[in-house]
């Protein structure tokens, strides 16, 4: 097994799914969705956190991920709240609709 | 193990197009639930026990079920399908050229730079982890080895105290700011009832102003 | 008892604007006496340091001051509270408190929207001014410089035509791009010199390197950075002459600014970017200097040349006058860049003599104004017979304006164009072709508003009331006098104007031997 | 000479007018019209008899001393290498044939305008200006620095404008002014470029210090060929020479004595004066000195042909002195300079007189100038025409009158110096001049006083009051009974004792001038020969006027079918001269103007201005454009610019 | 099993003294957060009383820090420093919350937004600032930041019923989430290829790795500058500056358009130019910095051309100041650091007193934060009027006031660097910045025509013009008697925490 290299996969992997996050909040209109799409991204980088950790036999890779998503918790609680309220006071739930002080 | 690896990454990549792609934002839910937990697997193999059951518990368990929750409760329609504009564009683009330079920058191998000696490998972290990470090598230290939540919950309350007390006042923030983002207007308060009414009629006239108040 | 007297200069009307904030608005006549006194005690004192100057004693180095102060300010940086007088500042100083005195005067007590404002900014502004005139710290310089455009801006933008906010936004952008450019080259030379000092006694006879610059990539040698950094000085300085094609934000500001304003405005203010020249621009750089003479002094000469024509085609009597001005600042710049002692102190006395010229002519015009309700010279003709006192003012004004030989400019003109034929007698000769023409257009703006038969737009119109002829007429007197005994204003210049010279020339060791025997001869009348 | 006397007549000469000019100026609109005309006259009077004592200091002095130099004021030093300036008087003997001119012609003139001008409301001013051109005209002639010189002059050039333009309501006039002022200013700046090259080369702008630093010129070079052509282009300027001529027939808008004082008697003479008194150069620019006397002589003869079809009285006047200064600019120009001196104070008296009869003709017609409105005037203005006849002989030089003597010896010193065949050429267009003299003066003559009256104004008229006749008629004794005695005198004692005794008074200013003698002398056949036949030219060409315009023999409109079209045409139109100037000059100039006004400046000069600040305000415009205030878009240039980052960054790794 | 666990020894480097104003400004949060259950809505103002008294026991405790931290060191296991830089750091952020606290009743009181969470999260996001400002480990970075950040989507939308302060909220909100993906896959390169999370062990690690680069390190150090670059609204990832600034209650835009900026560009410079300051590293993110300065000079300045709300254009003049400020950190030089801390003092002044500006004149309902309500204030307000004025100039770099000084250290730190572009950029843009700032100062000197609206501004409460007269004296100040903070600031450059000290 000497020769499989699993890291490059693992970074490939995240560099994926970070990137199709991004892409997600690039052309998702429903911010619920949008927020997903930003816990896709952090959710990638705890792979390269907890990978690289692991080789380098390091415990701050798993700290930070447990940090991040305590984080990614506090962030979806008031992001929630906050589109709910938007949602209550009649607006539809479309992040192009959030364009009043451009116009 | 490096199956396990590859198929759940695998699986977790799919379930990741699904988040971005499905148009009800319930399956993109259900597809985040699915990446999660496939990269729950991972972590495991990664022996990262600990992050394992807080990725389920939290992340699968709590986060994903408020989110289910809260797209039940405003039970959004549908998106329309998804058009490739300049930013489909600029967004694929940049996921595809970051993705294969990550890709090509970790295999060392055929990177751009080949006479560069791993940093890992310099500063005596890793022996060759690019060649030699995989595993069956076994000479790992404690973090690594089985049940290694109790070294990771020890240093989290000695070298990594200051980032865990941190948190503590994030979760606090966060709890306020929800209970007072979410929180009923308190009847009797004049000047919120009044906002409210600017809000939603930013330039009243004198008669519209007039006949809110007296509907309200 | 060793008095700071040129900090008090720069304290009296700092002094007296914070002074009128306890001042009633109301009070419009304790406000308007406290501007006059305090103008007047300016002036007094300036002309009292003037006077006084050559008896006091002369700071040593290549470059003499009279009334020297120095204290520390950002000693992390070597920027120091450091004044100075010598010649070639003295009588620009006195021109400046001699112009923010007539615009103290000139200001109507009833007629002035929110008078203390005006009067508060008028006096910021003279502080700033004489802090121009008078720092010999190139920091320092730079923060009056720019600090001027403050009360400016305020007083531009308050006061004048409704046209005044675009003229006015216009020539600060002009300004400030100009004089950030020379903020760049400040630091550079203070950086080059490497003495840690923003002095100029320190940094003078140009310590920059003097090997071109190269542009990395392309590899296309430019100027030396010494030739860079005199650029950047030279930009603003340019700009506040104005030296065409920089002159745009001129003739729109002079039209627009009531004329209290222009008094001080046109009088002083742009005299200060021949004044930088002189001061910094010569004795800063003295390589770039020489190798860039040949450029300014010809876009002094299409100075010359091409306001002199906008002032023969226009039609309105203030952008004559203006053009007019542009047209003789570029004899002052024109003589600047000679870099003889002809030259430039020629330019020193055109400084002062445009100054009184300018003020008058603005007075004339704003009086036609104010009497006739337009500006438009074709609806003018025939004041003579209705105003003959302001025909009279405005003969003498003319005369000096189109550098009429016994009137005060010819003295500078002269001296101007003798320093230009030594350059290059080619300019001399444009330049005395811009004479001619300068004769053509004042005749035009003199004879169109006082000859042929008389408008009915002018029936009835009064003469110069007794306060505006007591402030033409001390103009009037001078500008003859100066023509008569231009002594004065050359003598004092001379012995600064021989030193800046020579550093200009790089004849700098010379020049320090030669300083004692030059500044006897000024000592002694 | 004592210099202090010097110093205090010389300032006191000046003073005199100048403070009857401050009067008048500041007090006059409120002093009752005698005290004006007395402010006025008296200062001049005085300055007279100043000018009178000045010239017994310099006839008293010994010929070794004749030349007095004073310095009142330093004007301006500055310093070592640069200009030094010295407010300085020199009196010489020919300053004091000027002072003598200017005052003495001055007073006479200044007497007669109290007539003249008795109906005008601006009288104070008028006086105003004309002591101060007295006093100007002084400054001139005793400057002793270059740069005093300058001043004076440009100030004589001041007076005449604000004389010139003294009826501002008249457009014709005010145009005249400033058509005069800028064709003099065009002269100073010459004047100044002049200055210039002398003082860079000998360092000083004294005319003393210059002229003992004239040997450093190199005898014919370049250097001193420039300075005195430039000098000559300042005194072309001023004395209506070919090119710089143009000014001189419109400048005849202003009041009448202005034209006699200023464009005839005094400040046009100025150029044959400053010549004269730059001799020490010139006479080492014999190519300077060639085209100042071929310029004087092509005037003389271009302005004799134009006075021969011009019909405003004045006009016609003002071309003949045109042409009579012309002779003097060509006398000075081949270096008879006491000759071209004693022409220029004969032509001051009789040209004066010409002008103040004409003055009194077109008083008495009520301001009409046009000779063809007029004739017969000799029956209601008898003395009058006595007097104008007196002067038209002088001028065309019949025998015994000032002019004649005076003419005479500068054509007899051309015919006797001068290299090969030059003379003679000179010499026959001399006597061209001469009978070009003669037809126009008698033409003149004839056309005003004799014939028939052509309309009833002239029946209207009647002879001017003594005030202005009184000068004119001690003008006219003068150019005729003192020409008519001294002549006759000469003629029997002493072959040329009255330009002897100028020639001699002269002298020790021009010792070191080629100076000859300054009229014919008579002990030499071929002169006597050329200036009985110059003499006979002057006659032939009065003759022949007389004839014309008295008799009708031939008819003149008769000869003018028999001449070729284009002359009469050339003539009357004065050679197109200011159709050409205007094409050529003014028009480009105002066209350029006007091009920089409408194009240059909003295009080019703002324009630059403008299009940065349009840049900036479109950049600005993209800037908002793209702040579209969408969550997505914004998402986007994040990603976008990330992306470039991190690959950028990647890739420099490899480089 | 127990064998394995390894012994609970006291936490090496537990020094709470380290963190102490952190500490009493986290006490202060939780307190108010008591007091606001027992305090009647008519005495809510006594809640920013009690918070300013927190702000003053921390800003105490901070000059005890000063004078205690004589040599810098770290504290909790090289996590977060203890040194003069983050000192001063939050000296700035600590008279500013004080300067917003004193303005805001009035305001809130106003638009009717009186409640009690918003002095406590005012001083959450103040503490979250603070530790930005002395992080020296990634994960306290990223944690601060999420800190202040989380308290920061609050405040913006803490008009709960107001459209615009939602959207704020939520643009706030979603992109800060975006950025912090990008700023956490940077600290997770850059941890992995060095192996450490602490600043002073990474410094370490690029000392020793001599001349090799290699392209993760670099592009974890790319995308850490983009997630940082975000919080101090440099271009292109400034999109959200002046939406949020202009839609969240002006009060915390006050607060957060100096304080954000002043602690994450204290981080920024403490991560770049003293972590990875390493010259094969430096030589490569300098370009992008070098970039994003320019882009943000030119971005910044040219959009607030053309636009017609004060807030906005003092948003997008952030932006340009953020320009200016990031050529002292790309000049890597002590002088350029100082310049730095210079710029972020006179911006934090200037800036504070701009907003308060607006903050005070705004009315019931109604923010008066369009160029034409400005219009005429001069002639009604003068003092006010005049205040706005100095402050607009200042921004501008009009000497003799604070922003003059700031550009100039700026400048001459470029200069000295031999980076003279850059600083021909910086002027250039600032020539064109004047025309904005002047034409705002102009309208408040414009008399309103007949046919214009009146305004009713508000009169100026006594807190207001407290903080109107401090903010403009500290702005002429800054801007003449320079040595003052100059030797403070320079202080703080010396006193910072060196590369590889844990």
């Amino acid at each position: 097994m000497n020769a499989t290299n699993d890291f490059p996969f693992l970074l490939g992997l995240a560099a994926f799914l970070f990137s199709i996050g991004a892409l997600g909040v690039l052309i998702r209109r429903n911010p619920i969705v949008v927020f997903m799409c930003i816990e896709l991204m952090l959710n990638a980088v705890n792979i390269v956190f907890v990978s690289y950790g692991r080789y380098l036999n390091s415990e701050e890779g798993q700290v930070f991920a447990f940090m991040v998503i305590v984080v990614a918790a506090a962030e979806v609680v008031v992001g929630l709240a906050l589109i709910t309220q938007v949602f209550r006071l009649g607006r539809e739930l479309d992040v192009d609709d959030l364009d009043e002080m451009s116009k | 193990m490096t199956v396990i690896i590859w198929v759940t990454g695998a699986l977790a990549a799919l379930s990741a197009l699904g988040v971005v792609f499905s148009r009800q934002p319930l399956y993109s839910a259900l597809s985040l639930v699915m990446t999660i937990g496939a990269l729950s697997v991972i972590f495991l193999v990664l022996n990262a026990q600990f992050l394992f059951v807080v990725q389920l518990i939290v992340y699968a368990g709590a986060v994903m079920v408020l989110f289910v929750f809260i797209i039940a409760l405003l039970s959004p329609g549908a998106e329309d399908r998804v058009r490739v504009d300049s930013r489909f564009v600029i967004g694929a683009v940049v996921a595809l050229g970051i993705t294969v330079a990550m890709v090509v920058a970790a295999r060392n191998g055929i990177t751009f730079n080949n006479s560069n000696v791993f940093r890992a490998q310099q500063i005596g972290q890793a022996s060759d982890p690019y060649h030699a990470f995989s595993f069956d090598q076994s000479d790992l230290g404690l973090v690594n080895t089985a049940g290694n939540v109790q070294t990771v919950g020890g240093q989290l309350f000695t070298t990594f105290l200051l980032p865990f007390e941190i948190t503590s006042l994030l979760l606090l923030v966060a709890a306020v700011g929800a209970v007072y983002l979410t929180r009923r207007t308190r009847s009797g308060d004049p000047p919120e009832r009044r906002e409210r009414a600017l809000g939603r009629k930013p330039e009243p006239t004198l008669e519209e102003d007039r006949i809110e108040v007296e509907v309200g | 008892m060793n008095v700071p007297w040129l900090t008090v200069v720069l304290a009296v009307p700092l002094g007296a604007s914070l002074l009128l904030q306890v001042v009633p608005r109301s009070a419009t006549g304790a406000i308007k006496a406290l501007t006059v006194g305090a103008t007047l005690l300016t002036a007094v004192i300036v002309a009292v340091l003037v006077a006084a100057m050559s008896g006091t004693h002369l700071s040593p180095g290549p470059l003499g001051f009279h009334y020297e102060e120095q204290h520390s300010w950002i000693p992390a940086i070597g920027a120091s509270y450091h004044l100075g007088l010598d010649g070639i500042s003295a009588w620009i100083l006195a021109l400046n408190a001699a112009v923010f005195l007539l615009g103290a005067v000139l200001i109507s007590r009833r007629g002035t929207d929110r008078l203390k404002l005006f009067c508060g900014l008028l006096l910021l502004t003279e502080t700033m001014t004489a802090g121009v005139l008078l720092s010999l710290d190139l920091l320092l310089f730079y923060l009056f410089w720019e600090g001027m455009l403050i009360p400016l801006y305020f007083i531009l933008a308050n006061y004048g035509n409704e046209n005044r906010g675009r003229a006015t936004v216009k020539f600060m952008i002009y300004t400030v791009a100009g004089s950030l450019l020379m903020l760049v080259s400040i630091i550079a030379l203070q950086y080059a010199s490497g003495r840690g000092s923003f002095d100029i006694t320190a940094l003078l006879g140009g310590q920059m390197s003097r090997t071109p610059v190269v542009i990395p990539w392309v590899n296309i040698s430019t100027f030396s950075p010494e030739q860079w950094a005199f650029l950047g000085f030279a930009a603003a300085f340019a700009i506040k002459i104005p030296m065409v094609p920089f002159h745009t934000w001129l003739p729109d500001l002079y039209v627009s600014a009531p004329v209290p304003v222009l008094v001080f405005f046109a009088g002083l203010v742009s005299k200060l970017g021949a004044y930088g020249f002189i001061r910094f621009g010569l004795t800063l750089f003295p390589d770039a200097v020489n190798t860039f003479k040949w450029l300014f002094a010809a876009l002094a000469v299409l100075s010359i040349i091409y306001g002199a024509l906008m002032a023969l085609s226009e039609t309105d009597l203030k952008r004559i006058v203006a053009y007019s001005s542009i047209s003789h600042l570029g004899f002052i710049a024109l003589g600047i860049f000679t870099l003889t002692t002809n030259g430039v102190n020629g330019a020193v006395i055109q400084i002062v003599n445009h100054g009184i010229i300018i003020t008058a002519l603005f007075i004339i015009v704003g009086v036609v104004e104010q009497r006739t309700g337009t500006r438009d010279i074709r609806e003018l003709a025939g004041l003579e017979k209705r105003m003959p006192w302001l025909y009279a003012f405005f003969l003498v004004a003319t005369l000096a304006g189109l550098g009429m030989p016994g009137m005060n400019s010819f003295v500078g003109e002269f001296s101007i164009m003798l320093g230009a034929f030594q350059l290059y007698p080619v300019y001399a000769v444009l330049a005395g072709v811009g004479v001619v023409l300068a004769c053509w257009y004042m005749l035009r703006l003199h004879q169109g508003l006082m000859h042929d038969p008389p408008q009915p737009r002018t029936e009835g119109v009064r003469d110069i009331s007794v306060r505006q002829g007591l402030v033409l007429l001390p103009l009037t007197a001078l500008m003859v006098l100066l023509g008569v005994f231009p002594r004065p204003i050359g003598d004092v210049a001379r012995p600064s104007v021989q030193q800046s010279v020579a550093v200009a020339n790089g004849s700098l060791v010379a020049t320090a031997v030669t300083i004692p025997a030059v500044t006897s001869q000024a000592g002694a009348p | 000479m004592n210099t202090t006397t010097v110093a205090v007549c010389g300032s006191l000469l000046m003073l005199f007018p100048l403070a009857g000019a401050l009067v008048n100026a500041l007090a006059g609109p409120r002093l009752p019209r005698n005290a004006v005309n007395l402010v006025g006259t008296v200062s001049i009077f005085a300055a007279f008899v100043v000018a009178c004592v000045m010239l017994t200091l310099v006839v008293g002095a010994p010929a070794s001393a004749k030349a007095a130099t004073v310095s009142l004021w330093q004007w301006i030093n500055l310093g070592h290498g640069g200009l030094s300036v010295g407010v300085d008087l020199t009196l010489d003997p020919l300053s004091a044939v000027m002072i003598m001119v200017i005052t003495g012609v001055g007073f006479l003139i200044h007497v007669y305008s109290v007539g003249y001008m008795a109906e005008d409301r601006g009288i104070a001013r008028f006086f105003s200006y004309m002591n101060f051109f007295i006093f100007s005209m002084l400054v001139l002639v005793l400057a002793a620095d270059l740069v005093i010189l300058i001043i004076g002059w440009a100030l004589v050039a001041l007076s005449s404008y604000l004389l010139i333009g003294f009826w501002y309501e008249r457009p014709s006039a005010v145009i005249a002014a400033r058509k005069a002022f800028i064709t003099q200013v065009i002269g100073d700046v010459a004047l100044v470029i002049a200055a210039f090259l002398i003082v860079l080369k000998v360092g000083t702008l004294s005319i003393p210090g210059i002229f003992a630093s004239a040997g450093s010129f190199p005898s014919s070079g370049l250097l001193v060929t420039g300075i005195c052509s430039l000098l000559a282009i300042g005194a072309f300027a001023k004395s209506a020479q070919f090119p710089l001529h143009t000014w001189l027939p419109d400048a005849m808008e202003g009041p009448t004595p202005v034209s006699a004082l200023i464009h005839a008697a005094t400040m046009v003479t100025a150029g044959v004066y400053l010549i004269a008194r730059f001799h020490p150069l010139f006479d080492r620019a014999p190519v300077a000195q060639g085209m100042v006397a071929c310029v004087g002589i092509g005037t003389a003869v271009m302005a004799g042909i134009i006075a021969l079809s011009q019909v405003d009285i004045k006009r016609v006047i003002a071309y003949s002195t045109m042409s009579q200064i012309g002779l003097m600019i060509f006398a000075v120009g081949i270096g008879a300079y006491s000759a071209a001196m004693y022409h220029l104070a004969a032509h001051a008296v009789f040209k004066a007189l010409l002008f103040m009869a004409a003055g009194n003709v077109i008083h008495a017609l009520h301001d009409e100038q046009d000779i063809r409105l007029m004739g017969g005037l000799a029956a209601r203005m008898r003395r009058t025409e006595v007097c104008f006849l007196s002067g038209t002989f002088a001028l065309a030089g019949i025998p015994f009158f000032a002019g004649f003597f005076s003419k005479e010896g500068l054509l007899g010193f051309g015919l006797t110096n001068g290299p090969g065949a030059v003379p003679w050429i000179l010499y026959i267009v001399g006597l061209v001049i001469n009978v070009l003299t003669g037809l126009y003066a008698f033409r003149l003559w004839a056309t005003v006083f004799r014939g028939e009256a052509q309309t009833a104004r002239v029946y209207a008229a009647h002879e001017a009051p003594p005030m202005m006749l009184g000068p004119v008629t001690i003008l006219a004794v003068l150019s005729a009974g003192l020409g008519i005695v001294l002549g006759i005198w000469a003629l029997f004692l002493h072959a040329n004792v009255l330009g002897g005794v100028f020639t001699s008074f002269l002298a020790p200013v021009f010792t070191t001038a080629t100076s000859g003698p300054i009229a014919v002398d008579l002990g030499t056949w071929p002169a006597v020969l050329a200036g009985t036949i110059g003499t006979l030219a002057s006659l032939a060409g009065a003759g022949f006027a007389a004839r014309m315009w008295l008799q009708r023999r031939p008819d003149p409109s008769a000869v003018l079918e028999r001449l070729p079209r284009a002359l009469p045409q050339l003539s009357y139109n004065k050679f197109y001269f200011d159709e050409i100037y205007d094409a050529l000059l003014v028009r480009p100039t105002i066209a350029l103007a006007r091009t920089t006004r409408k194009v240059i400046e909003p295009r080019a000069m703002d324009g630059w201005v403008r299009a940065i600040a349009d840049a900036c305000s479109e950049l600005g415009g993209w800037a908002r454009d793209y702040q579209t205030g969408l969550i997505r878009d914004y998402a986007s240039y994040m990603i976008l610019a990330a992306g470039i980052f991190v690959v950028a960054t990647i890739v420099l790794v490899s480089r | 099993m127990l064998a394995v666990i390894p012994p609970l020894v006291t936490p090496s480097g537990v020094d709470i003294l380290g963190i102490l104003p952190e500490v009493i400004l986290a006490g202060g949060f939780v307190a108010l957060l008591m007091l606001d259950l027992v305090t009647s809505q008519a005495h809510r103002g006594r809640l920013a009383a009690f918070a300013l008294v927190a702000v003053a026991a921390s800003f105490g405790s901070t000059v005890w820090g000063w004078f205690d931290a004589g040599t810098p060191h770290t504290v909790y296991s090289g996590s977060f420093a203890y040194d003069r830089f983050g000192l001063f750091i939050n000296a700035i952020i600590l008279i500013s919350t004080a300067l917003v606290l004193m303005i805001s009743p009035q305001y809130l009181n106003r638009r009717g937004l009186h409640y009690g969470e918003y002095y406590s999260l005012i001083l959450a996001a103040a503490t979250g600032m603070m530790i930005l400002a002395g992080a020296s480990s990634l994960m306290v970075i990223f944690l601060a930041i999420e800190l202040l950040s989380i308290a920061l989507y609050i405040l913006s939308g803490f008009s709960r019923t107001e459209p615009r302060s939602h959207e704020a909220a939520m643009k706030y909100l979603l992109l800060g989430g975006f950025a912090s993906g990008f700023l956490l896959f940077g600290m997770a390169l850059i941890y992995g290829e060095t192996g450490h999370t602490q600043l002073a062990q990474i410094a370490a690690a690029l000392q020793n790795a001599g001349n090799s680069v290699d392209p993760l390190l670099m592009a974890g150090i790319a995308l850490l500058f983009v997630g940082l670059a975000f919080k101090i609204s440099a271009a292109p990832f400034h999109t959200w500056t002046p939406d949020v600034y202009q839609g969240a209650p002006t009060s915390v835009t006050t607060f957060m358009s100096v304080t954000t900026k002043v602690a994450a560009f204290a981080t920024l410079i403490r991560v770049f130019t003293y972590t990875l300051g390493e010259t094969t590293v430096y030589d490569r993110w300098k370009i992008i910095v070098y970039f994003v300065a320019i882009a943000s000079m030119v971005v910044g300045n040219v959009a607030a051309l053309r636009q017609n709300s004060v807030k906005r254009l003092l948003g997008y003049s952030g932006i340009a100041q953020a320009g200016y400020i990031l050529i002292g950190v790309v000049v890597l030089s002590p002088l350029g650091t100082i310049a730095s801390l210079y710029y972020l003092a006179a911006y934090a002044v200037t800036n504070i007193g701009a907003f308060a500006v607006i903050t005070i004149m705004a009315g019931r309902g109604e923010d008066m934060d369009s160029y034409d309500s400005l219009r005429g204030l001069a002639f009604r307000r003068p003092y006010v009027a005049a205040a706005m004025s100095l402050f607009l100039l200042s921004l501008g770099g009009f000497p003799p006031t604070a922003g003059f000084f700031a550009k100039f250290f700026v400048f001459a730190a470029a200069i000295h660097a031999n980076q003279v572009p850059l600083a021909l950029w910086g002027i250039a843009t600032s020539a064109v910045s004047v025309f904005y700032y002047l034409r705002v100062a102009l309208l408040m000197y414009t008399r309103p025509t007949a046919d214009q609206p009146v305004y009713n501004w508000s009169r100026t409460s006594f807190a207001g013009g407290a903080v109107l007269v401090f903010t403009g004296a500290g702005t002429l100040v800054l801007g003449i008697f320079v040595t003052l903070v100059w030797t403070i600031a320079m202080a703080a450059q010396h006193g910072i925490l060196p590369a590889g000290v844990i």
